[in-house]
């Protein structure tokens, strides 16, 4: 179990020995999927091919070691995911098929997440426990105590998992998740995850917040660890993410993670989606790797070149496929359907 | 016979006996108070939640999503527009994730004026419930509906919005709910004891799954001359009107209590205007960008030739808030009066 | 021609410099961005807040008690959910002191479809803001009316909420505000540059304490057959339509900007409903519990007789979201088609 | 300036004597006036001369302490107060009448606070800037904000404070508070206060709270101090609030306080408004003083009588006072006044 105060990682030579080549060309492989699928949907934002982008490069190296440290499945005794518009890193990790989210970008009617209604990147997985991601910031914490309670009554040792931004941290919600999470009456079993880039769209992080570190609200709580992490190393986001579902899965109660992560493209298409000059983690691991003698450059082009091919593939099937048709709009209003009164004409 | 405050907990009862509720939850919902107004009262599955009503919703949800039956409950309506947000997000959650989460929730919450309850003890709140589309909305004016309406919300696959009128929770009905003992059985049954109750607990009458459907009005007195559109509490209260009228040869008035606010039951409404073409809602919410007002529009869209005179509307008046001395609590809210002077000039008025 | 982002902006700075505004926020409201849509870049008095609405609304009505005139934004209309309670505290504070705190502060919040917002971009407010009795609510469809309306809010000492219609924040309008040089120019004044900001300041070009009346709707095409009502978004459509059906001899429509919400100009519409015996009301907002049928109900109530044909709504669908597909919002969210069908059937429609 | 440990007060007996009988005697006699206020409005309620009651018999010692060292007016150079519904001991000790408590309890039409509209103890005074005490738990805590943010900007040293209870620090306001205060760019003059009378209505603090002490709050805030008190004690309420204002005053920053404090007649009318045997403050006050010889039994009866006397000679005036006319219910809707074609029928 680890000290309240954040825990100095083991050399990073060791680790990299520890987690080994194949795991790590696995991670690289799922962190340039994520990646080429963000890129795309920048693409195909600009392109007339769908319309706002928001998404998650640059957290790569955090999104995919969780995802891979997900315990996946339905149902209370498998983890559950409260997730933000930046976690497409994360359900690639967990196995979700990149043109699944092309389909919602281009809003098509095959878009399994919301039949062409949402925003890209706002998944809806029920088989791994992702549960709807909402466009308002920071409710996910609050949600993310629900399922947390369910885990808390039955005996499991999966646990409940919500990330989000470090703006987002100033909304209630995340001190109802913290209040929540620790009562003595009921401890929760939640990862309490922020993502921290230093932005809220335009707005500096310093210049809102005097915490010196997210991770310092755990201090408030006797009971919760509260750590801040590199979230661009996959070694020391692998370690910390290891350490962090141990503790919650045994002990049944919250653990609070900062994780410091790039914003490679700025916040959205509304700010132009254009790479920004910050530290690039698939470039760090490829360059550790190599010199670690672990991988070729080439393997990693290869790995590229794949991915990319298949996206191309995954896109042109897409544009092939029909936009929802009007009448859908009236599905999923009530789960036992529309009853036969209810107002459709829109006014008179 | 139950009180409505009773009739909630025996439908609590049944539901986490027999229905998976295994969660109801709320600020001082569990031991020792059960309530502030006793609905929760020996119930099993009760606990008292921190005062954070985004807490409470957004945990409703994700016990829902997470496979079970919440029943949460906002302490008094008046303090639930902190959270409107994550009420839409249990609304609309079925629709945006393109049907793949259902969301079986219930909020249960005390609703209306009545108990001089001042600027926030006396909300109500239908006219937004009615915008949270995808959430079903239902108030019932007696115990027995009030049973029936709660055994199909916990049953709903949708979540549902149960208004409780703050000024019939301890009143009774006329109608037995199945498996009920008489009055003194019932209270030494289920009604906690003043002082220490730590070591009390509930005994319960043999309950059935008795529903109502989500959706479906009520006829509480059928009529001829005049149709009364109303719910919550104004129900009963245009209920005695109309039967005095009726009893004083005054005037035959179909009084229609909806129950169910959303989905609402048009047919019902059609069919009565239909047979006397003369029509006034009547309900205690303000008048501006009132949920009636949305029937009224509706009936005029569908029903403009079969109305004999122009439908008519008794509401509150949009003052800021609920004043507490009673001058202004019946002026601001309409009371038995404005409801006997209402239907009088829609029966009067030259066709 | 500035857009009606622009006119904001200058509205804002005169507020600034004149009217005694020292504090305009929000989140993204400061440098470097100036406002999601731009409506606040290169004034004085901006800055960023945390990203929490709570506060925002909080900090406004603290400004306000104490003596300021803050202008606070809500980034967008969708987002405004999870403070409704503060919003009824501002609103009603004036009323609950018994007139010993006054409210000024203004609100202002993008509303509306029609930039491909899905689900949390494309809300509208109406039906809710015109619950908040005591909060004044007001909606420009020109650059000319947001400059007006918004010095009015700024010198209201009532809380004005402030509804910027999304879809027309880039629109230009046909009349010039006063002091607005040609737009070339004021592009050059006014506009933050693209990259680096740090240097860049704002030249203003001298402005005038132009007002528009909060309360006062604008006749904006005069006409005799037929009268629409309408706001927002859906203004400018309604005018092309009402313009063409006039070129076209299809009709003569007489087209009102409500402008205002709350209060409402009703001896305007009251007017037109005598001249014309024929009404459609247009806006965006979901049917159920529109607060054009709140109009309607009025209109029942105080021009049964007058009407020659009843009232019509033409809205938005009440699905629990507006879907991103243009597939989906173009059949949620009225468009010119609809406002032609509805304005048609509307003339047609035998007396 | 305090350490962030809750600095141990000095021993009370010097306190005492620093203090001085005659401002203990002025103390007291504010103390008891709150007091006999607090029970009259409690009979009123149980006899028909009002409806519900909610106060704060049992927070004097930390109350009228408070009132009295609050720098007292109208505008950013005065304090602020954000207030709620127990703190009629803090606006008696700045001067207000008992008289207006009970119009307000009546809900008569010359009620100052509310014209009969609001519930007792919901004060709101312009002259010495007590903003609307409001019945919404915790908003006060964001409307504090709004003040602060005012006094940062002016060239004073006035401040603002907020009080609310245990409970109530779950809600997001109190998150909105804490991080707005501590703003880099611009921290607050915010004297945040905790009442800690171990409830909320039925519902014990230590059932849903893991925090040790809710002034731990000031932990994740590098530069906010925070204390707990025994809010029962005059003396260390009178020594603790002086060293809170002195800070703030002099560095315009926030400070987090929270008082133990007794809960004497329990939640409110709704839960019957008898005496609950748990310390009281001004029993403490009158032992300590007698002991120390700073006063006599006699001395402290004379005060019960005199201010009980005044207080039935109000009572008896307000049951002279009519009732609002229901027309009143369209003052006030509107600054300036009701627009003619404002709907007022309430329907057809
Ligand atoms: C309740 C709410 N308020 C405002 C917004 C608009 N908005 C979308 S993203 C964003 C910034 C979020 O910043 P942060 O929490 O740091 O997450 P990041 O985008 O940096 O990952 C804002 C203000 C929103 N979506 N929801
Ligand atoms: C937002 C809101 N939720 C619920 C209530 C109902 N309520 C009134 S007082 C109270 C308990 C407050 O407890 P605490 O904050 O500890 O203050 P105390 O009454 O103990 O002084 C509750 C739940 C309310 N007034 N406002
Ligand atoms: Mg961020
Ligand atoms: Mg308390």
């Amino acid at each position: 179990m680890p000290t309240k105060a954040a825990a100095k990682a083991a050399p990073a030579s060791d680790l990299y020995k520890k987690l080994g080549a194949t795991k790590l060309l696995k991670i690289h492989e799922l962190m340039v999927r994520a990646r080429l699928l963000e890129e795309r949907l920048i693409k195909m934002s600009k392109g007339g091919d769908g319309f706002f982008w928001i998404g998650g490069p640059g957290e790569e190296a955090f999104n995919v070691p969780l995802g891979l440290q997900v315990k996946k499945g339905h149902g209370v005794n498998f983890d559950f995911l409260h997730l933000h518009y930046r976690s497409a890193a994360i359900v690639m990790a967990m196995g979700a098929e990149p043109i699944n989210a092309l389909r919602q970008m281009r809003s098509v009617a095959t878009d399994p997440y919301s039949k062409g209604r949402n925003f890209v990147n706002h998944y809806a997985i029920p088989e791994h426990n992702v549960v709807p991601v909402s466009p308002t910031i920071e409710t996910q914490y609050s949600t993310a105590i629900g399922t947390g309670i369910a885990q808390a009554r039955a005996k499991t040792d999966a646990i409940t998992i919500v990330n989000g931004g470090d703006a987002g941290t100033a909304e209630g919600d995340f001190h109802s998740c913290l209040v929540w999470a620790n009562r003595p009456i009921l401890p929760l079993p939640i990862l309490i995850i922020v993502v921290n880039n230093g932005y809220g769209i335009s707005t500096e992080m310093r210049t809102q917040h005097g915490e010196k570190n997210i991770s310092d609200w755990a201090k408030v709580f006797p009971d919760m660890p509260g750590k801040t992490i590199n979230g661009n190393d996959v070694i020391e986001t692998w370690a910390a993410l290891e350490e962090a579902f141990a503790y919650i899965r045994k002990n049944r109660k919250p653990y609070l993670l900062e994780a410091k992560c790039s914003r490679l493209y700025g916040h959205s298409s509304s700010s132009g989606a254009n790479r920004i000059p910050e530290a690039d983690c698939i470039e760090l691991l490829e360059k550790n790797m190599i010199t670690r003698g672990m991988a070729k450059a080439a393997d990693f082009k290869k790995t590229w070149d794949t991915e990319a091919a298949a996206l191309d593939a995954a896109h042109k099937q897409v544009k092939s496929e029909p936009f929802p048709a009007v009448e859908s709009v009236w599905e999923d209003v009530f789960a036992d359907g529309l009853p036969p009164s209810y107002p459709t004409k829109g006014g008179s | 016979m139950a009180n409505m405050a009773q009739a909630i907990r025996m439908a609590l009862h049944y539901g986490e006996q027999n229905l998976g509720v295994t969660e109801i939850f709320g600020e001082d919902v569990g031991p020792p108070l059960g309530g502030v107004f006793t609905a929760t009262q020996g119930l099993e599955k009760t606990w008292n939640a921190p005062l954070d009503e985004r807490g409470i919703i957004g945990a409703a949800l994700g016990l829902a999503w997470a496979g079970g039956r919440p029943v949460a409950e906002i302490q008094f309506v008046d303090y639930i527009f902190n959270v409107i947000d994550m009420l839409k997000l249990a609304a609309n959650g079925h629709w945006s994730s393109g049907g793949r989460y259902k969301t079986p929730m219930v909020v249960m919450t005390p609703t209306g004026s009545g108990i001089h309850g001042s600027m926030y003890h006396s909300h109500s709140f239908d006219s937004i419930a009615s915008k949270l589309h995808g959430m079903k909305v239902v108030c019932p004016s007696t115990p027995i509906d009030a049973y029936g309406l709660m055994i199909a919300a916990i049953k709903s696959d949708d979540p549902v919005l149960f208004l409780k009128p703050k000024a019939l929770l301890r009143s009774k009905g006329e109608e037995l709910i199945p498996g009920e003992p008489d009055e003194k059985t019932l209270h030494e049954m289920i009604d906690a004891p003043l002082g220490d109750r730590t070591k009390w607990k509930a005994k319960w009458p043999k309950l059935s799954d008795y529903t109502v459907e989500i959706g479906k009005a009520k006829i509480s007195q059928a009529g001829t001359d005049a149709t009364i559109v109303t719910h919550g509490r104004m129900a009963p209260i245009c209920l005695d009107v109309a039967r005095r009228f009726q009893k004083e040869g005054k005037g035959s008035l179909e009084v229609i209590d909806l129950r169910s606010l959303i989905p609402y039951d048009w047919e019902a409404i059609k069919a009565s205007v239909k047979k006397t073409g003369r029509i006034v809602f009547i309900n205690e919410e303000t008048e501006i960008t009132n949920f009636a007002e949305h029937l009224i529009r509706r009936l005029v869209d569908e029903c403009f030739y079969e109305l004999k005179v122009r439908p008519r509307l008794l509401a509150g008046k949009a003052t800021p808030g609920i004043g507490l001395s009673p001058n202004l609590e019946y002026f601001i809210q309409p009371q038995t009066k404005d409801v006997e002077r209402v239907v009088s000039e829609l029966l009067a008025d030259p066709a």
